[in-house]
């Protein structure tokens, strides 16, 4: 039976500490507005509480206890130090709608890591307000939208997808309003471009990559991509989760991309919090920066101030009742200090180091890349196809196997495309 | 080279294996004509110490005082074991819970979350949280559209009483699947029953206690918008929920979808973020619900377990026909909150929301004896009130603040003569010191 | 293999996020003076030191995570908010040096610590420099020694203590220079006042009690016992090991007591920290204060201020370089705050339903309290002697399997007098 | 009633068990005539909120600017993750490790610590820590006299320039067990060799770098003591061996004891302790160490594991006869240490240092360039320096804290004219810009 917080609750047992003087409320508030019953809340001591949550943290795997060599969602150490810069009493405690005359701290920072991601990425101006990839790429997606019917360009409904594509770039594509539509990879991991060249036309809106792309080598006709893209009208999104292996080598905006969405969570190193929260910056080229989402944040001779959608009648608008999340951005801020341009070059580096060689020493164990001619990336995928049929030990079981010799699995079956894919 | 733990032999041993000269060679495949030269316009890296320094100065910049400011985001006290157990590494360095094996505190507590939210907001389900309260919103809405498919509407009618940011968040977010949303006029500050709007609506939004913290009669809003044909969205703070009859309740038969932002319970204000929505419905609409669900089962052996469930829904299995997009969501905030709402517990979150209530009323009592502030709305409020002063407020606002008061949330734009109007609250954590504080600091001018 | 943090270290691996810049010291210190070869301090990077640590804190029970039923330990729950009361900056960032003029806050706390410490053991004064238990018993001793001295009675060198006394009593004699002498204690628990009387005598600077006694009853006869020893010429030092189970209920000065220590990391709820540190403050009846150690913080129309030798002529002097364990001491502040008077009392109730109530459920399945007519107060001792001899199962085998079902161990084997002690 | 989980149902049901009316039956032992009535001059108990607003208040009162004062205590930078993983429940509320089934994790962590300590000394043992640095002294000195018995000599023979509190602790502490310490004087701020004053003493205390953070000729001294049969207890700066040489080399043999205070190693200043005292020496001698030690050995299948060893040295098993009554240490400032000396490792320890030394030089340098600042003493420092001002360095010292600066430690009654010198430091926390604000405060008066 598992122990939850509920089997340990006893009517009218609490954590007395954090009582509150509870004066009633009679005559504050009509009797027909109040509850009947108590909500069920758990009756426990705060030692059983601490006791409680305390074990169960025990039974997770994490970062901090375990390695994980999950492919696709670059899971670096958390440094201790931002985590503690982030958690000072004086971002904390700050209200979101502090006038900008009080909150220079706070928007001098969110300003300064708007133009280092533009460093980074090759754009010309970055919004921070995403709060995680999903939303980065809706973002990318209305973005799109918006310029072509700015440009009163109304048939372009369709959106370009590899099908090895991450599940939140079809489904961002459905939340715009857009249709989603699948272009074939070949063998060695390439965009097939007469694949592409088939779908893309008047309705294409645009196309969503990333690069390197999901099948975790790099895309080389990028280039080759981009210019038939762009020549039938279309926009490029680049998906940001890959940006770790190749920080400093090459930048999206230079691929020709014209919007693309950064997950925090992954190149910038902050917590992915058992699911969440992450951050989701989008950065466009001067084509597509009139519509960013608001809030941003802009220096005058005032000091920092909000960039809000009146100053922006081309926005697509806001995300979050705020700035979408501050605390992250901080964490991202404050580790972008301490890597700075030189130590955010040697992330790709190494990275890619580290994946070769694992994908060396695997392939020299007997076991198969899926594409094996192509350099690994900062990941790389293994097909155990010829293991599962020759076995019946599936790529599942692999993965569970790992468990039990303290390693979180990477991720399996994923991309699809690649049988197995471990 | 902060964080990377090779040293000079490592790579050079690595190199080896790999048969290559130098870390270069790794990226030949990338095109020449895209590769970039490093990142010579930023600045070097800093170490931890300098680093630490440099966000100390940026944090201790922005200290504002004593805060009298809600709108959505509120001061409350969070006991210290929330963010002592949030920010243990198994909890903060964890990934998305997939693999059940080697999650189960994380499943285990999400799970024990929803069950909390379920009952706070009087529901079936609840999921494992999304962006925020006004993201969330714009999921209930295409949720709604999505559950009242045989109303064939797209219409949906939102207060005029509703956050304003929430307004414009769902704006951006649900036109783009051809639905409009429409605006219900208020009247003294809360939204009266106007049958006829609701015709042909697919979904009526409902905030309780409304943006400028009065009480809506929800019971017959609900009761009216059921009677049309079209569901009810109910958004609420889930603090409030201790006191106040829960959506699952309002009418006859309750909201269909609720949404709101889960800060109160326990978060941080932080600047707005992160903090977490959450999303509650009935069982019977459980599939159009986006986002992780955690559920309990049993392993082969009979021994209960926790999982994600209902995965069908999601984009990583559905892709195009998701009920969402969200992937990421905001899991280490609700950790934070079942922490919060298991210490404080059902008699402290009702302790919290009454000293509210009457800490607001006190201030509010306080204020409207001095000359010329007055309560704009009649309506009984909850711990917000909007006070009409004789100046400006957003003047008024940073006069407070040299007196170390952040004084309240100018409604300037928001209705007639709306610069003059500040909605201020007093959360338990304001003491009568504090509130005599506001009213000196006013008075001295 | 255990792993250990040499077993993870590499030559120049290092965690460079903690690097300081490094300019030479060439010429500032001579060569003569330098250190050959670097000392063996770990290598590896921060992720491996987080690691490292962080399952190595896994590695134990602890409060947090496991019940404790040790008894003379008083394992309570410590809690979070008094650590982050605590380990704020304003307190954390303070240099012990600061003039007083600059201390206000943290002298201000300990004054009101002193005053809460008297009242709650009914002394005159409070001095709060000793760091643990151990260090507050030999501070008792010395002032006893130093009162005699001061009175010229020079033949005292002798302190009583029971046979059942906790190893610091013994032990501090003998760092205090005086010699130990033992005392009976009969089959109930009490001492033997006939025993005493024998002992008791000109050589007798003094006795060492604590009151629930180490027996875990309380001492009945100690009005008598106090007589005894002052007719004696002798004083009685209070080991505050116990204080837990009478708070409110007797106060040591109220017994005649004439200098005592507290165990803050026992009766305070600071945490036992894998072994400390503690605070063992020492307070005295107004015969003993002006014996009592230095710095104390008083209040002067200039504000709190330290009290020093000079002002104190007759103190022992320092124990420590600062001002002992002042974190621990602000921890013992904020958890008397939260209590109050009230709180504080309920401790001692609750302690002793506690132990009473397991001490009948016990009984009830058939094992065998040491002191079966007598109440438990906050504790009680069981004796596995019969089991020993007819099963062969000894305190330490059922110590032992306690562990195996998640739970420490009770205190065994202590007090030594009572056989297989649990 | 904070932290008591019983219900009222809960107590009447244990009431019920034992057969009795009320809780105050089970104290009809206590005789009545002793019993009090509760606590009544005590106020009652508030909150954790109310708890922490006020501890707060205290908390701010005493932020105090930049930190030049070292004197024993100093202001280093302490990586964050250092009071992370401190502050883990299972290393904070953990008890002390005598039952090493349920203690691994801090047994292994103190034998490395212990391994650390050992190495950065040049010792064989190290303890698992005793209180500070100023009683580690004093069990150094009892241990002393119990080594060299043979030496028949209670004379311990201490430089006066030890760290003055040292001494009085030391004084309080072995002065009842008949020893006598001596002292030793100064010429120019540093011991010279005295050959003669060494004759029959069991111990030679020597402190390096020494009060004023001059270097001792540690080598000399060391000779010259165990020459004259002395053993020499060795008070180092544990920070300051990443680069000096350590007392295990001292002269031909090294020192026999070494001890000090563990602050350095990622301890907070806070207002002096907790901190912790180390104590190491030769595994000759590790049966006279006081305080418990931790050491590797395999359990009945052959894995490993650590224990508390060497326990028939501690008070619990001696009793009277134990080399000293510690029993509670100072092991949560160890774990901090430990992770402190892994984050830095052998390199970083050694930048530290070395930071350490050149910005004390830095400032040395600067100040002494203002017209009438001068060094008081002629030898090489460490990061600490006396210098001589031109007015009472108390009223000096208040007046830079208004200016935010705390500039050092007035040398009131430590030798002639010591009321106008001051003891500076300047750690590697300390940038050229804060070297730059104390010249300008100076100079601004
Ligand atoms: C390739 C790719 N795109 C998009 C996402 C979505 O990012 P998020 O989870 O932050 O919404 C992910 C993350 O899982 C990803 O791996
Ligand atoms: C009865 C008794 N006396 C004295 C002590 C010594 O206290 P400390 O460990 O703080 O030195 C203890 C603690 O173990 C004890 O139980």
């Amino acid at each position: 039976m598992a122990d939850t917080i509920f089997d340990k609750s006893r009517p009218n047992r609490r954590a007395t500490a954090q009582r509150v003087d509870d004066d009633a409320v009679e005559g504050l508030l009509p009797r027909n507005q109040l509850r009947g019953s108590p909500p069920l809340l758990p009756e426990v001591s705060e030692l059983q509480a601490v006791r409680h949550f305390t074990n169960l943290a025990r039974k997770n795997f994490s970062i901090d206890t375990h390695f994980y060599p999950l492919g696709s969602c670059t899971m670096k150490y958390n440094p201790r130090g931002v985590h503690r810069a982030a958690m000072q009493d004086g971002f904390l405690k700050r209200h979101p709608l502090t006038p900008s005359s009080h909150s220079q701290g706070v928007l001098g920072c969110l300003y300064e890591l708007q133009e280092i991601l533009q460093d980074v990425t090759g754009t010309s101006e970055v919004c921070l307000a995403p709060m995680a990839g999903a939303q980065g790429e809706l973002t990318g997606a209305l973005m799109i939208k918006a310029y072509h019917a700015d440009h009163n360009d109304d048939e372009r409904d369709e959106i370009i997808v590899p099908t090895a594509a991450h599940g939140t770039n079809p489904a961002t594509a459905s939340m715009a309003g857009l249709i989603a539509k699948e272009v074939e990879v070949d063998s060695e991991g390439d965009v097939d471009l007469d694949s592409l060249k088939r779908v893309v036309g008047r309705k294409t809106a645009g196309v969503m990559l990333t690069n390197p792309s999901t099948c975790a080598v790099f895309e080389r006709r990028i280039q080759a991509i981009s210019d038939i893209v762009h020549d039938a009208g279309g926009l490029l999104y680049y998906d940001g989760a890959n940006l770790n292996a190749i920080l400093g080598r090459a930048r999206p905006g230079d691929m020709q991309f014209d919007v693309l969405h950064l997950n925090l969570h992954k190149t910038f190193a902050t917590p992915h919090g058992g699911g969440g929260p992450g951050a989701g910056p989008v950065g466009a080229n001067e084509r597509l920066a009139p519509y960013l989402p608001t809030p941003m944040v802009m220096k005058s001779d005032q000091g920092y101030q909000w960039l809000e959608q009146t100053e922006r009648p081309k926005s697509i608008g806001r995300l979050s009742a705020f700035m979408g999340n501050v605390g992250i951005l901080l964490r991202a801020y404050a580790y972008s200090l301490m890597l700075g341009g030189n130590g955010l070059c040697r992330v790709s580096e190494y990275a890619t180091l580290n994946a070769n060689y694992l994908m060396k020493r695997l392939s020299d164990a007997g076991f198969h890349p899926a594409y094996p001619d192509r350099r690994a990336t900062h990941e790389f995928a293994i097909s155990l196809r010829r293991e599962a049929k020759e076995t019946g030990v599936t790529a599942m079981d692999f993965a569970k196997r790992l468990l039990d010799y303290g390693f979180h699995a990477p991720t399996t079956y994923f991309p699809l495309l690649i049988p197995e894919c471990f | 080279m902060p964080f990377i733990p090779h040293t000079h032999a490592d790579t050079e041993s690595m190199l080896t294996t790999l048969g290559i000269e130098s870390i270069n060679d790794l990226f030949d495949e990338i095109p020449a004509d895209i590769q970039c030269d490093g990142l010579p316009d930023l600045r070097d890296g800093i170490s931890e110490m300098a680093m630490q320094r440099h966000m100390s100065e940026k944090a201790h910049i922005d200290e504002t005082g004593i805060c009298f400011l809600g709108a959505g985001c509120y001061d409350h006290y969070i006991p210290a074991a929330v963010w002592d157990l949030t920010s243990r590494g198994e909890f903060l360095t964890a990934y998305t819970p997939y693999q059940a094996e080697a999650s189960q505190g994380t499943l285990q507590l999400v799970y024990e979350f929803q069950t909390m939210l379920a009952s706070l907001t009087a529901m079936d389900v609840a999921n494992a949280s999304v962006y925020d309260g006004a993201s969330a919103l714009a999921e209930a809405i295409l949720m709604a559209v999505r559950i009242n498919r045989k109303s064939k509407s797209r219409r949906v009618m939102v207060p005029s009483t509703l956050h304003p940011t929430y307004l414009a968040t769902v704006e951006s977010i649900v036109s783009h699947q051809g639905i409009s949303v429409e605006s219900l006029p208020a009247e003294d500050g809360v939204t009266p029953m106007l049958k006829a709007k609701l015709d042909n609506a697919v979904a009526v939004v409902l905030q309780q206690p409304n943006f400028f913290g009065l009480l809506e009669d929800a019971d017959t809003l609900t009761e009216h918008a059921h009677a049309a044909g079209a569901l009810v969205i109910g958004v609420v703070n889930p603090m409030t929920l201790a006191l106040l009859k829960p959506p699952g309740e309002w009418g006859d038969n309750g909201a269909d979808i609720v949404c709101g932002d889960g800060q109160p319970l326990g978060i941080p204000m932080a600047s707005g973020g992160p903090s977490f929505g959450f999303l509650c419905t009935r069982m019977a609409h459980v599939r159009q619900l986006p986002g992780r669900i955690a559920g309990r089962t049993q392993d082969k052996d009979g021994n209960d377990g926790f999982v994600l469930t209902l995965q069908a829904r999601e984009q990583h299995i559905r892709r195009a026909k998701a009920t969402s997009n969200i992937c990421t969501n905001q899991g280490l905030l609700v950790t934070a909150a079942t922490i919060y709402m298991t210490l404080l517990g059902r008699q402290g979150l009702k302790e919290v929301a009454t000293a509210c209530v009457r800490n607001t009323h006190q201030l509010v009592d306080r204020l409207t004896t001095l000359p010329n502030i007055e309560k704009r709305f009649t309506g009984h409020y909850f711990h917000e009130c909007v006070l009409d002063f004789p100046e400006s407020t957003v003047e008024l606002q940073q006069r407070m603040l040299k007196q170390g008061i952040l004084a309240g949330h100018p409604m300037t734009g928001m209705f007639d003569e709306g610069d003059r109007a500040m909605l201020v609250c007093a959360t338990e954590a304001r003491t009568a010191q504090d509130i005599e504080s506001y009213v000196q600091a006013l008075a001295d001018g």
